[in-house]
């Protein structure tokens, strides 16, 4: 019972200090320097859009907070990570030992991401990551100063694991590219479907970035399960869909995915998409005001629709404003700033959520159907879904 | 593995080894005669790819963009040779690596600048957009079959061109012997932008027939670079027949190793390559290593 | 693996031949090539004589045939293991390292047979052996004063000697020289003639060349060579006799 | 005569003083920042410098480099312990045993075929390890995996340096750099290495001399994949962070850029990594689009220097003394052709 209402109080306490702070803030704001955040994103790329949706994301809280977190103006030092391991280690030594930042924000690739975590924990700088999936990161290499805004590639799959077998399935096929995000996701959504009595007779991989399915389209016809779990994003999901359309299989055996199938793909992916299911921490047509607020705001400035990339990083944004607030922009009480972070209760756009205890949200996710271009919310797949956190040693 | 599944199978070989010759074909017909080697050949791919993309958005018609494309990229070409590869002649290897990977990173970024980063679906044109039954659990696109049978034709038309016209024997004799070329007063210059240009223009043509089916991305090419090597590599180099046979077994091996040995399926066609390199050095059909 | 040079040192083709596809450029050749003598191959251009000459030193291999080196058979062996064998060679066209120094040149050259050859630790320029070869060569072929200009620098005479001098400095018992004459004025041929004279006593040579006087003048056998087949072989008088050759080759001599 | 001599003088003085300005630079250099980028462009100048060797010294374009490299850092990824510093020396010999055996193996393969060939064949076999790595049981998979500690020089279960402290780790990479030219000259100056050296320039000639050609290009590219892999080594160590994509393609074009740009000897290749780590480093800062920027610089010393910086410095120079010479009427010295060909 205490364990339960200590957050809740801490929380209250935390919103009170907010209250005065912001007003005080804007008074002791000129003399506090302003926070150098380092955003370590794709600018170029595949990714790119990725990279700008988050980025736009992050900027607008901040906006709506008046340009400061805390009582700390925001200083952004801009990096294009290219999306390329080899290079993400220097890149973020370099926002961290040369340009001396106090928070990095990155990224969307998982090993960008594993070699921006190795930075963080070497030179203890706070890391908010705002979509890499990589389960590790929370996992095996959680650390009290690394942070997650947006998923683990367990959490989608696993609800969509429960989905599929509440839709009866029993025999199903995955399949996804070989490498370590689709076959997180794909453990994920096993380990749901199998649970519930399904069983996955066959798991495909397809070497990465090969996007040449039509040897693996001919297997999962000839296989004939109850249904198709896949794991796909970007050109690779856009083909696949077409393709799996293409073979005659969408009518026949239905596709099920993680959201990443769906995501921004859906204009590259015309009809083919339509009618398809995926889970994900986020959908179109949700109905809560804290989201159309959102949507509008974002529109207004940026010309833009938001989608789920732009909503992680605008949590990344409430995340850590809300560490800032409780240290009023102290960032050298970093004790104080995590554990403000750990108990913040962000007030997501995709509904509310708090941090696991190896700082993974711990969220609804939800069921979407494809329609027009939208994915629209079908009904919450997994509430307050939190992710195991498998070799996470912290506290 | 069923007879049907067997059948589908060996179907979706050959359609994909069929691809890879068109793309390949370029790329040895360079090399074998131009002696250059072209590190930018998959972004020329790419660039057939984006041309697809926007000139069907332009014009609305794939094959009305496949004719524009066409045209388009055998003027880019000869003028691209006329530019950057004119003078790589009597240098080295080295130069050459070097200025077609500087080519690739420009042609890479030209794009994103001019066209962007997003991923890109191309409509397949209506009569051609059904499927048809393959066995009875299975549908085949009609486009890709069309692929296929572009592709044999454009094989066909290219080796008659090489084998049973004028401009055919000058390439054959610029490419076996320069001087000796030269001295029966063919315009060794003009045949090789001629060359250089059918080369690109198959790169081009085939990212464009393609498009539809691989959608439009960035990057697209790298990967179909070192595909083409292989095909190069494991037919011999310059000979177009070779290639066509190197082509049509990777085909087999990439869809068969995915199929078949999941764990190796990406190393599948490097080993193939190292068998290869074993038994026949020189390739397949290849005289000689040499070049 | 080095070959004591005795007295009994030949080399012999037996009944070799080459095909590429259609033509057969050697056509059932066998002669033989004794230390101390000349033995040269005269032939029309595209006679087949620098194939012989490939066969014999192992840069091709023969469709047909067989190369005996002192009556062993070496047909099955690779170029460098007939080189260290002492089979050397020169070429028709100059072949030696132009960017290096003339000196360099042969050092290579005389290096190929030292032992020891993966001493990393000791340099190139102190291996006194390989060195003494390169300057007894240079001495031999008169090149020593020019020893240290890069090689392709040198007068197309000087490379021709320096081709020779490159071939001595592997300590060859069997010299196969493809035409060490070619494009060389009168007085560099005399001096390349008495190179020979000299170098006949300790080698068996065998002579690939187009300037009939030269031929006719140091050889001790000819063999006459026409589309890949020997048409005749003998003194240089008896083939100055020969009918057969004075209609096949000589005839034509003198349009090349 | 006089001529080479003073060239050596002039060369062996400003190596000295180059490598003396490396190693006083932590003593300048403040950020850890500055520190790390200089030791990465002396751990890419190892690199650079092991394909120089083949190259430049052999003859053998390959666009495989980094397949060795990656070897290398895999090696060492993979052998050191999960708690606990490993030994600096030991492990750099480990990793670069390994690379030269994978270089051994693959070179049976690759040097069977020439030019464009070698180019493709080589190019083909990194992707084929990046692959074996990539999808491969225990290698940490597409997102690559750590290295948890800096290595520690010692011997003997005794510590003499930490490598925790960049400045420390700086000067082991420095150590290793100056470890690698030196084995490199050793080579050179070796019979070895002008028998490599005569196969670069004319391979029919030395094979006609009775040269095992192909038993020195194997050597040479052993050991050129044993060094690039002393390389790769030392990157996980600096960076504690290994992933596939050591092994891509753009790895190898790159160090073969800072080879041909860098220019002739090891000198160039040096110059060539600096060059091009700076250079990509200042440029990614500037623009986004960096990259058309870059290509084009390469397309246009493509088209304006054939022979690499090291080459253009020596043509300025050479045309520079020319003119002086006129003005004094002495006859001018011209660029040795050893620099010219390459």
């Amino acid at each position: 019972m205490i364990f339960d209402s200590a957050p809740k109080f801490r929380l209250a306490f935390a919103s009170l200090v907010l209250a005065c702070v912001s007003g005080a803030a804007q008074a002791q704001a000129p003399s506090a320097a302003p926070l150098k955040v380092g955003v370590m994103l794709p600018f170029t790329g595949t990714y790119a859009p990725l990279g700008v949706a988050i980025e736009n994301g992050f900027k607008l809280y901040v906006q709506q907070q008046g340009g400061r977190l805390g009582g700390r103006t925001i200083d952004y030092v801009r990096l294009d990570d290219e999306s390329d391991p080899s290079k993400a280690s220097e890149n973020a030594s370099r926002l961290v030992k040369r340009d001396h930042v106090d928070v990095l924000l990155g990224t969307v690739h998982s090993g960008v991401a594993m070699a921006m975590a190795k930075v963080a924990k070497d030179t203890n700088t706070l890391l908010i990551v705002p979509n890499a999936g990589a389960d590790n990161v929370t996992g095996p290499l959680c650390a009290p100063n690394i942070f997650r805004t947006s998923f683990s590639n367990w959490q989608p799959a696993y609800a969509m694991g429960k989905v599929v077998a509440s839709k009866g399935a029993k025999r199903v096929v995955t399949l996804t590219w070989k490498y370590a995000a689709g076959e997180e996701s794909v453990r994920g959504f096993k380990e749901a479907f199998e649970a519930a009595g399904g069983k996955v007779i066959d798991e495909l991989t397809v070497p990465f970035p090969n996007v040449e399915f039509q040897a693996q389209l001919t297997q999962i016809a000839a296989a004939k399960p109850d249904a198709v779990y896949v794991f796909f994003a970007g050109a690779g999901a856009v083909k696949f869909v077409k393709d799996y359309a293409a073979a005659g299989l969408k009518d026949k055996i239905p596709l099920y995915g993680a959201g990443f199938l769906t995501d921004g793909t859906l204009e590259a992916q015309g009809d083919a998409a339509q009618g398809l299911l995926t889970t994900l921490h986020y959908a179109d047509g949700l109905t809560s005001a804290r989201d159309q607020g959102f949507r509008l705001d974002y529109a207004k400035t940026y010309k833009l629709q938001p989608d789920v990339y732009a909503v992680q990083g605008y949590d990344a944004a409430q995340l850590l404003g809300a560490g800032l607030v409780a240290v009023k922009g102290d960032t050298t009480q970093r004790d104080a700033m995590v554990r403000a972070m750990e108990q913040a209760k962000v007030d997501s756009p995709r509904g509310p959520f708090v941090m696991s205890k190896a700082h993974n949200p711990v969220q609804d996710i939800y069921l979407r159907q494809v329609k027009g271009h939208e994915n629209r919310v079908v009904l919450v797949a997994a509430k307050g879904l939190a992710d195991p956190a498998r070799g996470c040693r912290m506290n | 593995m069923t007879l049907a599944t067997f059948f589908v199978q060996c179907l979706n070989s050959m359609q994909y080894g069929l691809l890879l010759f068109l793309v390949a074909s370029g790329l040895t017909l360079v090399f074998g005669i131009m002696g250059i080697v072209n590190l930018a050949h998959g972004s020329f791919y790419m660039i057939g790819a984006y041309l697809a993309y926007s000139l069907t958005a332009l014009t609305g018609n794939l094959f009305v963009a496949l004719a524009l494309g066409l045209v388009l990229s055998l003027i880019f070409g000869y003028l691209l040779e006329w530019v950057f590869f004119s003078f790589l002649y009597e240098r080295d290897h080295l130069q050459q690596v070097l200025m077609t990977y500087g080519l690739i990173l420009v042609i890479e970024e030209l794009r994103s600048i001019l066209i962007g980063d997003d991923v890109h679906g191309v409509a397949v044109p209506a009569f051609l957009a059904g499927s048809i039954a393959i066995g009875n659990d299975m549908l085949y696109p009609v486009y890709r079959l069309f692929v296929s049978a572009a592709c044999v034709v454009l094989a066909l038309a290219l080796y008659w061109l090489i084998r049973k016209t004028r401009v055919g024997m000058k390439i054959r004799a610029g490419a076996s012997n320069r001087e000796m070329a030269q001295s029966l007063g063919i315009d060794i210059g003009l045949l090789y932008r001629v060359v250089f240009s059918l080369g690109f223009g198959l790169a081009v043509m085939s990212g464009m027939l393609f498009a539809p089916v691989s959608t439009v991305y960035p990057g697209m090419g790298a990967q179909m670079l070192i595909v083409c090597f292989l095909v190069v590599v494991i037919g011999g180099i310059g000979s177009i027949t070779g290639a066509f046979v190197a082509a049509l077994l990777i085909g087999f091996v990439d869809t068969f190793g995915k199929v078949l040995w999941q764990e190796g399926a990406g190393i599948a066609i490097y080993l193939l390559m190292a068998v290869i390199l074993l038994v026949r050095p020189a390739g397949l059909l290849g005289e000689r290593a040499m070049r | 693996m080095t070959l004591a040079r005795s007295e009994s040192t030949s080399l012999r083709a037996c009944n070799l031949t080459r095909r590429f596809g259609g033509l057969t450029a050697v056509n059932d050749v066998s002669l033989d090539v004794d230390v101390g003598t000349i033995h040269s191959v005269i032939g029309t251009n595209g006679a087949g004589k620098s194939t012989l000459i490939n066969l014999l030193c192992g840069e091709l291999t023969p469709t047909s045939g067989d190369v005996m080196l002192n009556d062993a058979s070496i047909g099955g062996w690779s170029q460098q293991r007939r080189a260290r064998a002492g089979v050397g060679r020169t070429y028709q066209r100059n072949n030696v390292f132009a960017p290096l120094s003339v000196m360099e040149n042969c050092r290579l050259a005389a290096q190929a047979r030292m032992p020891r050859a993966w001493h990393l630790h000791e340099a190139a320029r102190r291996c006194v052996a390989s060195n003494e070869l390169a300057a007894a060569a240079l001495e031999h072929t008169g090149l020593t004063h020019c020893a240290m200009r890069i090689a392709g620098t040198l007068s197309h005479g000087q490379k021709r000697q320096l081709e020779i001098a490159m071939c001595l400095a592997g300590e060859p018992a069997i010299l196969l020289l493809d035409e060490p004459l070619a494009g060389m004025g009168p007085e560099e041929t005399a001096r390349m003639l008495e190179l020979l004279q000299s170098l006949r006593a300790e080698h068996a040579i065998l002579l690939v060349e187009h300037d009939m006087d030269a031929v006719f003048a140091v050889s001790d056998l000819v063999t006459v060579m026409v589309d890949g087949a020997v048409i005749a072989s003998g003194t240089s008088d008896e083939i100055r006799a020969n009918r057969a050759v004075q209609s096949a080759y000589l005839g034509t001599a003198d349009v090349e | 005569m006089t001529f080479f001599t003073r060239r050596r003088a002039w060369s062996a003085s400003s190596w000295t003083l180059f490598l003396l300005a490396l190693a006083a630079a932590p003593a300048m250099l403040d950020g850890g920042f500055e520190l790390e980028l200089l030791s990465k462009v002396m751990i890419m100048s190892i690199f650079a410098a092991s394909l120089q060797l083949l190259v430049g010294c052999t003859g053998l374009v390959s666009l495989g480099h980094a397949a060795f490299f990656g070897v290398g850092a895999y090696a060492t990824a993979l052998v050191v312990p999960q708690a606990g510093a490993a030994n600096l020396v030991a492990t750099l010999a480990f990793a670069g045993g390994v690379s030269m055996l994978f270089a051994v193996v693959i070179g049976l393969l690759v040097l069977r075929t020439r030019g464009i060939y070698f180019i493709m064949v080589t190019l083909a076999f990194a992707q084929m390890l990046y692959y074996v790595v990539h999808d491969g049981k225990g290698f940490g998979g597409s997102d690559g995996t750590y290295l948890y500690f800096k290595p520690v020089v010692g011997m003997f279960g005794k510590t003499w340096v930490d490598l925790a402290d960049g400045r420390a780790f700086y000067w082991a990479v420095l150590a290793v750099l100056v470890f690698t030219l030196g084995v490199l000259r050793v080579v050179m100056r070796s019979r070895f290495g002008h028998a490599l050296a005569g196969i670069r320039h004319n391979e029919q000639r030395m094979t006609a001399s009775g040269y095992p050609v192909f038993l020195y290009k194997l050597a040479s590219f052993a050991i050129g994949g044993a060094l690039a892999g002393i390389a790769g080594s030392l990157y996980a160590f600096q960076y504690g962070f290994v992933n596939p994509e050591l092994f891509s393609w753009h790895q190898s074009g790159n160090v073969l850029l800072m080879v041909i740009l860098g220019g002739p000897g090891f000198g160039g290749a040096i110059a060539g990594a600096l060059v091009f780590v700076l250079l990509s480093d200042w440029l990614s800062e500037l623009t986004k689009h960096w990259q058309l920027i870059f290509g084009l610089l390469i397309i246009v010393s493509v088209a304006m220097l054939p022979l690499g910086l090291t080459g253009g410095v020596a043509a300025c120079h050479a045309t520079i003394e020319r003119l002086c010479a006129r003005r004094r009427g002495v006859p001018a010295k011209t660029v040795p052709k050893e620099e010219r060909a390459l």
